[in-house]
């Protein structure tokens, strides 16, 4: 049972101002955490809860400063463990709306087993991963998830492992909402980062983010006007994997493999379904930006309903207390055997 | 016929495999023992393997009970009473005996396969090396057999009541009821009548061996404690630690919330929580104990009472976030039921050994609020006090106990809940200016803003905060103000909490300053000493950090001081840094808890100078 | 390049008593983990490698106490912690053959970060993950695989999380050889684990052990001779997914998902492909033990060959040595500017 | 015509937006200071943001140095000459000015925006504010810009050489030759003509300004210092540890393996270190804290050197896997490169509060060795040290350097490598018995047998050890004795390491003992303090676990004795309880170095009675 009062019960309209802060904000001029922050100022008006039901935990990273910058409740944490902060805050109180602000390193290197646990359990908390393929509050080390052979001061040879697919790892750790999303597409940004916030459960938005002073034009096919319409494909639902800069080409599902194909209407297209798409192509799709000679995808991969965990904890209590009925502390005290003594 | 014989105090041990239901046995032995009305003490003892093989020497699982007419805090020193059940269990336990103490030994167990993996060259009960000692052989076995012979379950279960059979000898040696293990037999076992009936059967049938045979020639009574009038509860300290918790909860009307990972001896706080749900208690096993701390931060920041308990091992993960909270000012309740270290170390035994770690064990200047519990049924006031003192001061507060503690048993005079004060420390509210550091002038404290309340929207981290508004600060005088007002908070604590226990002059020879689960034994110690004319005083704290106000001057007027404590001396060094005597620790670091009879001895060398 | 002088070489052959310490073995009688050690002190003698060049790695877990037991060097770690410590082990000595030994608690819950890095790095261990279902050492708590709703002493009213898929993880994160055995397959197990420790890369093999003390009889289905043949699906290179009492039953692959159909032989067989399986078939078949109705697959999951982390390392320092010569310490002391003082 | 000054130390401060380069500029300042023979010492001190938005108070970032004709060891307390690229770095750094002290303003960049961003009301260049004060007022921006008129780059790329137009006339004004920086210049943006060209025209343009322009009147002559003959470099903290590093594991026979993950201030000994691959160092950057020390321990244990450096946030969850280094007696060197503390705390500052985390942040008993560098170049001899002490007695070893120490600079003199003792632990070999935990008798280290020794084949663990074997063992007895046994082999480390520094009388007023980064600025009080006529004795101690055996008589010869730390009384603690002695600290916690004055005043109020 959600006991949020809405925005709409109270008649109140928030603007973006609404949810900015006082504080500075410090982020390197040009850099891609500016345009999530805008999109998130922009969403949460439309979101509908009360800003004082809102909290922002992070880890720590350049990206983690972002709590500072809501006028919302804010907890910046320590590296990595955003998610074991937000599981306690919403389990704590279920009526709030948590997100979960954090890096490829927080997320990924030091956090990764909180994540990981964070999506098992559904908890229902929204993660916006900032992905720029680097540490940039350190000053510029590779991350787990830059591409292997990159050279950066702690790899001046080149590194030597292969990177995590985060989709991938989100999808196979059992989050029920997973999405890809980037910093230089704000409308696509705001309009998923809106519907992850709004689905129950543990909701996973991969942000390609440009860090322009230790990893400049990372994203940059995916970005610039003249490659991305060949170098992405939007997942929408209900609709074929269509794209190329005349819309001229799609992805064509081989019974194994997604191929590359000129676009041909059929009477049987292929379309997404974010719902109820089998794990085979889900996890084929999250392939993709992995491959050479393939687009990224980008959009909503999975929005599966499940019941969420503080939603079987808040039940389960209510269970209890319907078979044991209410605890009376006198009677905790003085359960087991006991005597009197004269 | 049997003569009977009054005894003052009995210390009695059971051991056996880790298969034989050693403990179950000593916890029904002590729960009929609690409803006759001795004072008792336990001491559970078994290895860290989960069923070792049958019949080794790692594989033996004891518990040891002292139980008395009169005031008792110790498990005791020396075992009147070794129910042995295999040769393993003899050859362990038999250096705790006293002289002519009596052993009642399973002699069906007594095979060359057992006795040999217990090392044995000759079968002891049969080649006069017990001598010393008084011995009753019984075919436990055997005799279990032939009482259930009638009823219907598998010749292996059946040897599994011989524990009960054992019990039984016991209960008619020291003339116990059998009623309450009856009664727990038909609980535990509901829906299972043939268990019922071959325990009951074998139960009995130990009770009426004893009584009806030759073997046994005398009964002992140990009149009941004279103690406070009451309801009384027997309680083990993660027990009452959970119910501590829980009645804190209440009172300061938060509701409660365990981030927790299992670790041995800790564990059972989490299971003992896990069952309150209808208390609006939730518990959160997480996937580690960084997060279990994280979670429990979170809680405690949303509005809950936030507690994570833990073991040495995991404490060392949660510093991190532990140093978090000191930033944050966010009330936590860090339990850490110390096993023997370092490193994965003992996991089954006692220790001290982490005092330094809660004080110190964090980077950066991060002070906290240290309380340690003296006792199974203290862990409850001690729950309730680091609870109140954590939400009080907007910190986290560690209470230290213990796996003697932990797992060990007392009776508890149960309190009457609406005696127990309320925990009213209100949060913002809506409406007035808020600062998030501004501090309440008597107690340093900072007044929290939880999620859900309008117009307070606020921002923490780790990094410092600068006074007042608690935004980011990287100004070196702030911070160098922020790190005496963190400190100055946590002395603060000093006004608000009970005063230690002291007894003996306020001058004198010898102070011994203890702390923690030491207290029954220097208890013992002290009231041995004293009988024996030596004019010794004593300070007990509870509250580690912030030391009492009234030590400072008491511990000069005294030309000894002696801190008995279980590891290489620590509180030894912060007495002797803050006080500058030569306070002289008194160590055993064996996994166990410190012998009476040693500490007796230490003290008496004080007085022959 | 491997210098690990083989028996071959040295012309000795070991038997199990090599492989056998002088501790008593102290596990409950009928534990799972009796069986697991029983294959590998057979299997060493087979695998030819020197024993004084194997270390076996475990963190803590009645499982972990494995390294005491073989007559080999070993490290009994602290809790989850294996991987790092096995990590170092093997990147400063690539020559030693390395084996982790982990329970589902110790790999998936603490661990859990540690092991999806080991597999992403691709180092070359071989990981046994005694999967129990449960803590065991700690006295039965609830696991990350334990299945929701379980009723353990931690979760008295049933247990609220889905539990992790630990060979989803490992393909997730990407692990280069991946497969499942059991206790109760002796068989299989010993050729599953020496095909393991012979991959060359992270090894990961998911072993269903039965803890008889505290989640007994949890692989029961596939353990009994009675109801094994239905609910187990052997993995064999090459071979079809056939199973059931009579072999009369087998995957039939729809395009998207599997289905149980009786068998029929056809002129395009579907065979399994351990080196080269597509990914949408990878994780098709890792969820099969997660849906009712279907077997669960045992056997090789995935193989393939690609370069450990341990070998480029020697490779990038064999070529930096080559191109900056094997360095000198007074160079080295001596390097940027320099002056004198007479 | 300009006259020229001979001065004896000057302390010159540029400050400037993140993005300007001041650290840079600060660092080719120094490198060309240290050319000509100057002795130095540096502190950079920037903000923890990567690239604040400009103009901001809390973007400036500042790089500080002192340099002198005689020895010196702190980088100044107040400053003689500011350069300020902008308002903000005028507004923050002011304070720091001495009376009179020269100001070099950039005053392009006193646009209203930036006055505004820096707070200020008026423009202090113009409104007399500055009058107490040798205030130029250099229009730097056009300058540079008119000076690269020709130069193909965009205006953009110009403006970012106006730190070179800055660094020129500093050049001018204290008499320094340009090559160094003109060399640098070259190799720095090879491939790169028009920004080669650029640079070094800004460079020579702001040298000619100042040289040609009545602006400044005078140059300042600094002589070189008299130190010891030989090769010189200039070197950092990080630097330094690094080769030391690298050297130790060459003299020792064992490649050297960094398990890390980064973390200001302590990233760069994993940067540095990753460079050396030729030198068969395998730097690992791990997934977290825990696997970078875990790694480096199952490195050691396979023979290498292994070594993990954080710092405190990191090294607080490093405490288990320590624990286990302690519990399985495996070498390893923890190098914790302190910062501001608690918690996340103020990451890019130094302070010294993470000592009693060395010594105490672990579950159990579990004591190590612990050393600190007293200066940049120290960092050098104690990561030999703590490297060859850690082989030698099969131990942890913590390193204690700091975010002043890691990042500051000072010249070096080289060692001759073939001068620097091996260190000779050899490993157990094959062919003889083995007893894994059998320990040598001089120092009660045991000798490790790695894994590919034949027949050696041996397990080892954190549950507590059997003496001698190695086995697992809860025997009690075993347990107390071990704990023993490792506090004891920490003791031994005593009879191995160099005597601390001692300067002074053996007796009298007051003793000043101090430990790590504090050397200079002590160096400097006591220096002054003595000039002034106070009889002051010094010990500054490096290792500091175990305490030197002379400190313990030579301590109660004093009066009094006085702890100076940058924390709030750590080592003060020790020392109180070790030796019985009334110690004061001397306290400022402010993410600074203490400063020489205040310090000076505070030895003074001993000699005022
Ligand atoms: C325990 C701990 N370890 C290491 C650090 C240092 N640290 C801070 S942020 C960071 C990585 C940041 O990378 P990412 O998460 O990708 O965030 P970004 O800065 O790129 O947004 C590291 C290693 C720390 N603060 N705490
Ligand atoms: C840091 C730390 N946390 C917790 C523990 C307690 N602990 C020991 S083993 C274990 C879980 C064991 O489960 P699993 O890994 O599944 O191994 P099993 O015993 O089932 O083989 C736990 C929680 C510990 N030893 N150290
Ligand atoms: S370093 Fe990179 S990620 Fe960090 S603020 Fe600057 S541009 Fe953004
Ligand atoms: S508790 Fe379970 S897993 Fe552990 S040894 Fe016993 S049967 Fe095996
Ligand atoms: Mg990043
Ligand atoms: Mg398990």
């Amino acid at each position: 049972m959600n006991t949020i009062e809405t925005l709409e019960q109270k008649e109140k309209k928030y603007t973006k101002e609404d949810f900015t802060s006082d504080q500075e904000v410090r982020w390197c001029p040009g850099c891609g955490d500016y345009s999530i922050l805008a999109q998130m100022r922009r969403l949460l008006p439309e979101l509908g809860v009360k800003k004082e039901n809102v909290v922002f935990v992070s880890g720590i990273g350049c990206s983690s400063r972002f709590p500072y910058y809501m006028d919302t409740y804010g907890l910046h944490g320590i590296h990595g463990r955003a998610p074991a902060l937000a599981s306690g805050i919403k389990l704590a109180n279920p009526d709030l709306t948590v997100f979960v602000i954090t890096g490829d390193g927080d997320a990924l290197s030091i956090g990764g087993n909180h994540f990981i646990h964070l999506c098992r359990r559904n908890i229902d908390v929204t993660v916006l991963l900032f992905n720029n393929r680097i540490y940039g509050l350190t000053k510029g080390q590779y991350s787990p998830t830059s591409e292997r052979g990159k050279i950066t001061k702690s790899s001046p040879y080149g590194s030597l492992e292969e990177p995590f697919n985060p989709v991938k790892m989100a999808l196979a750790a059992g989050a029920t909402f997973v999405a890809r999303s980037m910093d230089r597409d704000p409308k696509h940004l705001e309009a998923t980062l809106l519907e992850a916030a709004r689905h129950k459960g543990t909701s996973f938005v991969e942000i390609y983010q440009n860090c322009n002073i230790f990893n400049d034009g990372a994203f940059e096919k995916y970005t610039n006007i003249k490659t991305r319409f060949d170098n992405v494909v939007y997942l929408k639902n209900e609709q074929e994997y269509r794209f190329g800069r005349e819309n001229d080409k799609h992805l064509f599902w081989d019974g194994h493999r997604f191929r590359v194909e000129e676009w041909k209407a059929t009477e049987e297209p292929l379309t997404h379904n974010t719902d109820n798409l089998p794990v085979s192509m889900e996890f084929a799709l999250a392939e993709l930006s992995e491959l050479e000679d393939f687009p990224v995808p980008v959009g909503v991969f999975r929005k599966r309903q499940a019941e969420t965990y503080d939603a079987l904890l808040t039940k389960q209590i209510e269970e209890v207390k319907k078979s044991k009925g209410q605890g009376d502390l006198q009677k905790l005290l003085e359960s087991g055997n006991t005597w009197h003594v004269d | 016929m049997s003569q009977s014989t009054h005894l003052d105090q009995v210390t009695i041990r059971f051991a056996g495999d880790s298969g034989d239901g050693m403990q179950l046995t000593g916890t029904q032995f002590t729960n009929t023992t609690a409803m006759v009305g001795n004072d008792l003490s336990t001491l559970p003892d078994y290895p860290a393997e989960i069923r070792a093989p049958a019949g080794t020497l790692f594989g033996v699982s004891g518990f040891q009970l002292q139980f008395s007419s009169h005031e008792i805090h110790t498990p005791g020193d020396q075992v009147d009473v070794l129910v042995a059940m295999n040769p393993a269990a003899l050859k362990v336990n038999l250096q705790h005996l006293r002289d002519n103490g009596i052993i009642i030994a399973n002699a069906d167990a007594f095979s060359l396969r057992n006795l040999k993996l217990a090392g044995y060259e000759q079968n002891p009960l049969e080649d006069g090396s017990l001598e010393g000692f008084q011995l009753f052989s019984v075919p436990i076995t055997r005799l279990t057999r032939e009482a259930l012979v009638e009823v219907a379950i598998s010749s292996k279960d059946k040897d599994r009541s011989k524990n009960f059979f054992a019990l039984g000898i016991t209960y008619w040696m020291f003339s116990r009821p059998l009623e309450v293990t009856l009664k727990w037999i038909e609980e535990k076992f509901a829906g299972k009548p043939e268990l019922i009936e071959a325990n009951k059967k074998a139960l009995n049938a130990g009770y009426s061996y004893a009584l009806a045979t030759e073997v046994f020639t005398t009964t002992y009574t140990v009149e009941k404690a004279k103690t406070t009038p009451g309801k009384y509860r027997k309680i083990t300290g993660n027990e009452a630690v959970s119910l501590g918790l829980i009645v804190a909860a209440e009172k300061a009307g938060r509701p409660l919330f365990l981030g927790g990972y299992p670790i041995t001896p800790a564990s059972d706080i989490l299971h003992n929580l896990a069952k309150y749900r209808h208390y609006d208690v939730k518990t959160f096993q997480a996937e580690d104990e960084i997060a279990g701390v994280g979670s429990a931060i979170g809680a405690s920041y949303s509005g809950a009472l936030g507690v994570t308990a833990s073991s040495g091992p995991g404490i060392a993960l949660k510093s991190e976030f532990i140093g978090y909270a000191v930033m944050t000012e966010i009330p936590l309740v860090v339990i850490n039921v110390q096993r023997g270290g370092p490193s994965t170390g003992l996991p089954t035994k006692t220790e001290q050994a982490d005092l330094f770690q809660a004080f110190y064990g964090r980077n950066g200047e991060a002070p906290l609020p240290i309380v340690a519990a003296k006792s199974p049924a203290d862990c409850f006031q001690t729950a309730l006090e680091a609870a109140h003192m954590a939400i009080k001061f907007a910190t986290p507060v560690f209470l230290l106990t213990d796996g003697y503690l932990a797992n060990g048993a007392e009776p508890w005079l149960i309190p009457d809940v609406a005696d127990i004060p309320e925990i009213k420390e209100p949060l913002a509210v809506s409406g007035k200016e808020y600062l998030p550091y501004k501090r309440d002038p008597k107690t340093l404290a900072r007044t929290m803003a939880v999620p859900g309340t309008e117009g307070l929207e606020h921002r923490l981290g780790g990094l410092e905060k600068e006074d007042l508004t608690g935004n980011v600060s990287y100004d070196p005088e702030n911070h160098h103000n922020m790190v005496r007002l963190r400190q100055k908070k946590v002395e603060k604590v000093a006004g608000f909490i009970p005063p230690p226990d002291f007894s003996g002059e306020e001058q004198g020879v010898l102070l011994i300053v203890s702390w923690g689960s030491t207290f029954g034994t220097v208890f013992s110690a002290v009231e041995e000493a004293r009988k024996q004319g030596r004019q010794v005083s004593w300070i007990h704290l509870r509250w580690i950090n912030p030391l009492p106000e009234m030590l400072g001057k008491l511990i000069h007027n005294f030309k000894h001081v002696l801190v008995p404590e279980i590891n290489a001396g620590q509180l030894v060094k912060i007495i002797r840094a803050e006080y500058l005597v030569d306070a002289r620790g008194f160590d055993r670091v064996r996994g166990l808890p410190l012998q009476t009879h040693e500490l007796v001895e230490e003290i008496s060398s004080y007085f022959e100078e």
